[in-house]
């Protein structure tokens, strides 16, 4: 339990993060379904609808590790157990696609 | 045995004997309980090592079948071949599929069911509690889970063998397209899945038990080397093993629906139809067979550290113990360990020099994994370090360790060679790969299984091994493991393929089938050799001497147990003073000094008695 | 005897054994959808138009409603465990059986998108895309009901006589739960929207 | 019954690449380097073991390390292997990067079907046809395309090849079914044949001869009998043999014009794919 919260404290911060993820879900679907960049940006528009889908997803992640599964309150050693296996992630995708290219 | 053996820590007399309390645990749990479905974690050690050395007989019976054809093509397996059906032998003599099943078959009992099982099941589990002073693991039903996924996987595996087209037959790494059909085939990815599974639940409950039952007052660096090797490796077992898990399930998606995922477009089938895959033509996608391999040996390089540095660790711990000697810059080691296992993560490619993969990509993998070498250097080099100006007794778990070392740097510098991206193209998938592969696996990691096996044997049986017998098997299989695997190098520079069923279909290998016959003369020699641990293990079982507590007069925690202890470990409460090599220790007269003993008691020559009853 | 003896203590990180073991469980699954969402990322970008007209094929409303669903899971979950911890049983007992029922809804959505799939004569063998879409949504669906049994079985177990009072296993298992959010966080915008 | 030599670099098959010395060169470096460590290693263990073995009256020291001797022995191998890191990326990048791969003066695709290799020479014109997966079928192993007209007069053999000597060749690798490996000992050069792309592999021969072509990578039972034979030749002997070739090839495809009935069935070209990856 984080330090100096109360239960009520904490079921309202539950709450926020519940509506902020509700409102992400929205803003993540408006942009990938009802955002149309002009045609004549070809590609640049897929890697927008990308990346601003990413980030979307990213900050969603965040706030459910953050506040649902207590990392804000927990033991900060825990965080290794985020940053490791997604430092390893991002070892294999930069080798893959940055250094391999299409040929792998 | 003696009942001073307890509490004299404490000053009062011992009042019971160590026994009372083993033989409590016998009649509260039901035979299945104890040795079947044991969660207690000694238990669940030997179950890993004894389903471990029955693996080795078989991975080593496949491994004799090959050695045979490969010296002796077209003629009948000796003894065995005529009990074996025709579809795998043509009058007795190994059928090209057949070869190429053994081979697949042998690599994959000897790494996943005996080198990852042993060393990181049964020392793993014997070692863990008891060195950090506890009770027993974290998580105990996880643990015994964890093992019984593994007879489980091995009898799938196994059961390959009696479908329809035969079992696995696309070498250990199972590359698709080759492995993307067939009953085998599936049967060898749920197999994987299933030992992965295991893999990762035993490393999770490692780590959850070193890092929080370390008993009062011991630091992580108190932590001996084995603990820390497996603490390492665990790491490694956690992150690395789900990439094989996806990895294999991907494949299987591929075997069973063929979505193309590593099958591209428009393959043909042996009788000239189209591959059945999702990628065909009118479907659209081309699968990418190298995505597999990135994704195999993300997996299954830092997998080859898991099979090194838990043997690493007690190789440590066996020649601290009997050099007398403390270990050489424990923090080094305890560094190199961690250096190893993160570099083992970005490496992986070293396989895959000839994959097509991007020449720049080949550049990355090849300097990361020449830096490699430099922890495993830091290691050999304070392994020598230890054993300098130390008091070096002969015991066989000692000879084991140096042996290690020795063939451990021969395999070593040889993955140097292959690290060579240049070089690896020649030498790519000869010869010279195997000899690597039994430099490592079986001069590293299974000399080291062996230094520990007989090291914990006390302690795990209560019994002492038969210590001629003993060094006999060590001068054996150290001789004809030589000679059986150290030719390989040369005709791995004559270009001589692995995996192949019968070399003399090429002019230019037919001058090595002498070489071949020495090999497989010395890996016949070899394997008999082992039936000499065997017999020393069962024969000590019954008429060995009864172990006393501490047998080596080593410092770490395992040694203040009960000679057999029995649930619960330990008859004493257990805090740490000191690190685990205080070997010649000026503030002692005797040339040990345990991490149990209180500053306050170590000149009482009491305890010493006790330790040596 | 043991129990004499002082050998098993407190946990030394200060986090007790099964929190740990799920963190340490939850960086093992972290690594085991990175390796799909990997292949994806290669397959996708070596076969864009395959993996676009794949997508536009899914039944991103369904999905989006499944990611509500998860969302609220989610919370209640959250609050399951505070009301536990604070012992308030009713509560524990309506926030569990809400969470429970989002999961069984998100099977059943799970389902009708999958039966349409077939009945379009979409398989996983379809193409690439189909292949990742099936094995990716089938496992976290297999994660959903490994989520679901202990979460029916301490939600009945509270509604006997002896009840339900150990919150430190639900906070365990609400790791997990949140977890399985998580990689649907990933998997919603990453198989149903962007292309 | 078994003479062989113990020295490791008596085995190496002859090389007659341009770059086969350099490599031999860098494995027999590579090779002393490690000799030198391992005997180092060796000698010191077998010293201490000796010198250090325990008697009466013999003790240990005390002693836990020193970090000074522990730098050093971080630092020489460091060192050590990345010179020989930096060194060596030099032979990748002469084997590898498509940027130093000297201009082609042949070019011929290969293909790897268990358990066969199989050639394509661009035929009279000199040129290769087009190809693409989708116009892969059992008679068409290379998908040539069967609008382009350059593919028509291509010729395709299987098992044993011709080529010149003194030139560099650039052989487009590709497999038709499941991973191979093309291994040509004498040459020094190994690449995997992988199924779904096509990969250069570049090399010069310098002594007429037939060499061995090997499969070095499983590809199911028959992999141990997947052999080819490349046979150099001098320009001149080159040219009458390929001349022959396309001769022989230019009256099968006159009898084709003059019976098309009687001509090998010309495979249908499957619907094009609406999404297939080209390579
Ligand atoms: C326990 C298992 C194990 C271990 C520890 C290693 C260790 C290493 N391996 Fe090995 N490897 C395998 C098991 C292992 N390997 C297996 C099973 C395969 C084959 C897989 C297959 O295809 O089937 C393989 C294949 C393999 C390849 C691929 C070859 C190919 O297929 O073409 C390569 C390439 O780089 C490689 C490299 C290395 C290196 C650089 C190390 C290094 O870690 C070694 C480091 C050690 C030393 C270098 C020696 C000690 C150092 C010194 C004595 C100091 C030197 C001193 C000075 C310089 C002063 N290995
Ligand atoms: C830990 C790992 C390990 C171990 C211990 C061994 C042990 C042995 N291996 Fe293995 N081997 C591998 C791992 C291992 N191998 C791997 C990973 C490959 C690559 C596979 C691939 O290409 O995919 C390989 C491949 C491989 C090949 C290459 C096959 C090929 O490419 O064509 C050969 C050939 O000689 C070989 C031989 C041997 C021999 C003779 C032993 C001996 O040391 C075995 C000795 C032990 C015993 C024999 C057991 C004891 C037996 C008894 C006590 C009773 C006697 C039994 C009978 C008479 C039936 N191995
Ligand atoms: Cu083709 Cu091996
Ligand atoms: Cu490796």
């Amino acid at each position: 339990m984080g330090a100096g919260m109360t239960a009520a404290d904490m079921q309202k911060s539950y709450i926020k993060i519940f509506g902020a993820l509700m409102v992400f879900t929205l803003l993540t679907i408006v942009a990938a379904k009802f955002v149309h960049f002009p045609e004549s940006w070809g590609g640049l528009s897929t890697i927008l609808h990308v990346t601003i889908g990413l980030i979307i997803a990213i900050a969603k992640a965040w706030m459910v590790v953050y506040v649902f599964m207590h990392i804000k309150f927990d033991n900060p050693y825990l965080r290794v157990f985020i940053y490791i296996p997604l430092f390893l992630f991002c070892v294999l995708v930069f080798a893959l696609t940055v250094l391999g290219g299409p040929t792998l | 045995m003696s009942a001073v053996a307890t509490h004299l820590e404490q000053g009062h007399a011992a009042t019971h004997d160590a026994h009372a309390h083993h033989d409590h645990a016998h009649h509260s749990v039901s035979f299945i309980r104890k040795y079947i479905f044991s969660t207690d974690h000694k238990q669940i050690a030997k179950q890993f090592l004894t389903s471990s050395l029955f693996f080795l007989l078989v991975g080593g019976a496949f491994a004799l079948f090959i050695r045979w054809q490969i010296a002796y093509p077209g003629e009948p397996i000796p003894v065995v071949g005529k009990w074996l059906p025709d579809t795998l032998v043509s009058s007795g003599a190994v059928q090209p599929g057949f070869y190429t099943q053994l081979v697949t078959m042998h690599a994959t009992v000897m790494i996943f069911f005996v080198i990852i099982p042993m060393a990181t099941g049964a020392f793993a589990n014997f070692c863990i509690p008891l060195m950090i002073g506890t009770d027993d693991m974290a998580m105990p039903t996880i643990n015994m889970i964890s093992f019984w996924l593994v007879p489980v996987a091995g009898l799938t595996i196994m059961s390959g063998f009696f479908v329809e087209g035969g079992t696995a037959a696309a070498g250990w790494t199972n590359y698709p397209p080759l492995s993307a059909s067939g009953t085998g085939h599936m049967l060898w990815v749920i197999g994987i899945f299933l030992v992965g599974f295991s893999s990762i639940l035993g490393g999770m409950n490692y780590l959850a038990t070193v890092l929080n039952k370390r008993a009062k007052g011991m630091r992580m660096f108190d932590l001996p080397l084995t603990v820390w090797a497996l603490f390492i490796t665990s790491v490694l077992q956690v992150l690395g093993t789900p990439v094989l898990a996806s990895a294999a399930s991907l494949l299987f998606v591929d075997q069973v629906f063929h979505a193309g995922i590593f099958i591209p477009e428009n393959l043909l089938t042996p009788t000239g139809g189209l591959f059945p895959s999702g990628a065909n033509v009118g479907s659209g996608g081309g699968g990418q067979p190298v995505l597999f391999q990135h994704l195999f040996w993300f997996y299954s390089h830092p997998a080859v550290y898991i099979m090194i540095l838990p043997i690493m660790g007690v190789v440590s711990d066996v020649l601290a113990t009997f050099a007398r000697k403390a270990i050489f810059g424990y923090k080094a080691m305890v560094f190199a360990v961690m250096a190893i296992a993160f570099l083992g993560f970005v490496v992986w490619g070293h396989h895959m020099f000839l994959s097509g993969m991007s020449p720049l990509l080949g550049t990355t993998f090849m300097l990361s994994t020449i830096v490699i070498a430099v922890p495993s250097s830091i290691k050999i080099f304070n392994w020598l370090g230890t054993i300098w100006k130390g008091n070096i007794h002969f015991t066989t778990p000692n000879l084991n360790a140096l042996g290690f070392i020795s063939t451990f740097v021969c395999g070593g510098l040889s993955g140097v060679f292959m690290a060579i991206g240049p070089i690896d193209v020649y030498i790519h998938d000869t010869y010279f790969i195997v000899a690597h592969i039994h430099y490592v696996l079986f001069g590293g990691a299974l000399f080291g299984i062996f230094a520990g096996i007989y090291y914990w044997y006390p302690k795990m049986f209560g019994k002492m091994y038969n210590e001629t017998l003993g060094k006999f098997h060590f001068a054996l299989t150290f001789i004809t493991f030589n000679l059986c695997f150290f030719p390989m190098h040369m005709i791995g520079v004559g270009g001589h393929m692995r995996r192949i069923h019968d070399p003399y279909v090429y002019e230019f290998l037919k001058p090595f089938q002498p070489i071949n016959q020495f090999i497989t003369i010395f890996a016949i020699l070899m394997g008999f050799s082992q039936l000499i641990l065997i017999f020393n293990f069962l024969w000590s079982l019954k008429f060995g001497r009864p172990a006393p507590r501490n047998p080596w007069r080593a410092n770490t925690l395992e040694w203040a147990a009960p000679a057999h202890p029995g649930h619960g470990n330990f008859d004493r409460d257990i805090t740490v003073y000191r690190g685990p090599y205080e070997f010649a220790s000026p503030e002692s007269k005797r040339d040990y000094l345990p991490q149990w003993i209180r500053p306050a008691h170590i000149e009482k020559e009491e305890v010493v008695a006790a330790e040596k009853h | 005897m043991s129990s004499a003896l002082s050998l098993a203590h407190e946990p030394v990180t200060g986090i007790r054994h099964g929190k740990l073991g799920m963190w340490i469980f939850l960086a093992s699954e972290v690594m085991f959808f990175s390796g799909f969402f990997t292949a994806f990322i290669i397959l996708r970008n070596s076969n864009l138009s395959v993996f676009a007209h794949g997508a536009s094929e899914l039944n991103w409303p369904l999905a989006a409603l499944n990611t509500v669903n998860l969302i609220v899971s989610s919370l209640t979950m959250a609050m399951a465990i505070l009301s536990l911890e604070h012992g308030n049983k009713s509560k524990f007992q309506l926030y569990m059986g809400i969470t429970f029922l989002c999961a069984c809804g998100f099977l059943v959505i799970k389902y009708i998108e999958y039966t349409t799939k077939f009945a379009h004569g979409i398989f996983p063998g379809t193409n690439s895309f189909f292949g990742l879409y099936f094995t990716m949504t089938g496992f976290h669906a297999i994660h959903v009901i490994g989520g679901m049994l202990p979460i029916g079985w301490m939600l009945a177990k509270s509604f006997t006589k002896r009840g339900y009072q150990d919150w430190e296993r639900v906070e365990i298992l609400g790791l997990y739960w949140h977890f399985v959010d998580l990689v649907w966080i990933f998997l919603f915008p990453v198989l149903y929207l962007i292309f | 019954m078994f003479d062989f030599s113990w020295n490791m670099l008596t085995y190496f098959p002859p090389g007659i690449s341009t770059y086969s010395k350099a490599l031999d060169d860098l494995f027999i470096l590579v090779y002393w380097i490690s000799v030198a460590i391992f005997l180092l290693v060796q000698i010191t263990l077998v010293t201490f073991i000796f010198k250090y073995r325990t008697r009466p009256g013999h003790k240990s020291i005390y002693y836990h390390g020193n970090n000074v001797v522990e730098f050093i022995w971080t630092l020489a191998p460091t060192v050590l292997f990345a010179g020989l890191g930096l060194y060596s990326d030099e032979m990748w990048k002469v084997m590898k990067y498509s940027s130093r791969v000297p201009s082609p003066d042949v070019e011929i695709d290969v293909v790897g079907q268990a358990f066969n290799w199989h050639a394509r020479y661009p035929g009279a014109d000199g040129i290769l046809g087009k190809r693409h997966a989708r116009y892969r079928t059992a008679q068409n192993l290379f998908g040539i395309d069967p609008t382009d007209p350059k593919g028509k007069d291509d010729i395709v053999l299987t098992g044993e090849f011709n080529l010149p000597m003194n030139k560099n060749i650039v052989v487009h690798l590709s497999s038709v079914d499941v991973l191979h490996s093309y291994f040509l000992p004498n040459f020094r050069i190994k690449q995997d044949a992988v199924p779904g792309s096509w990969i250069d592999v570049w090399f010069n021969g310098t002594k007429a001869g037939k060499y061995e072509l090997a499969c070095a990578e499983l590809c199911g039972s028959g992999h141990y009998a997947m052999r080819g034979v490349l046979n150099l030749q001098s320009d001149a002997d080159f040219a009458v043999w390929m001349d022959a070739k396309n001769a022989a090839k230019k009256a099968v495809l006159a009898a084709e014009a003059a019976n098309p009935q009687a001509a090998a069935p010309v495979p249908a070209a499957p619907v094009a794919a609406e999404h297939g990856s080209s390579h």
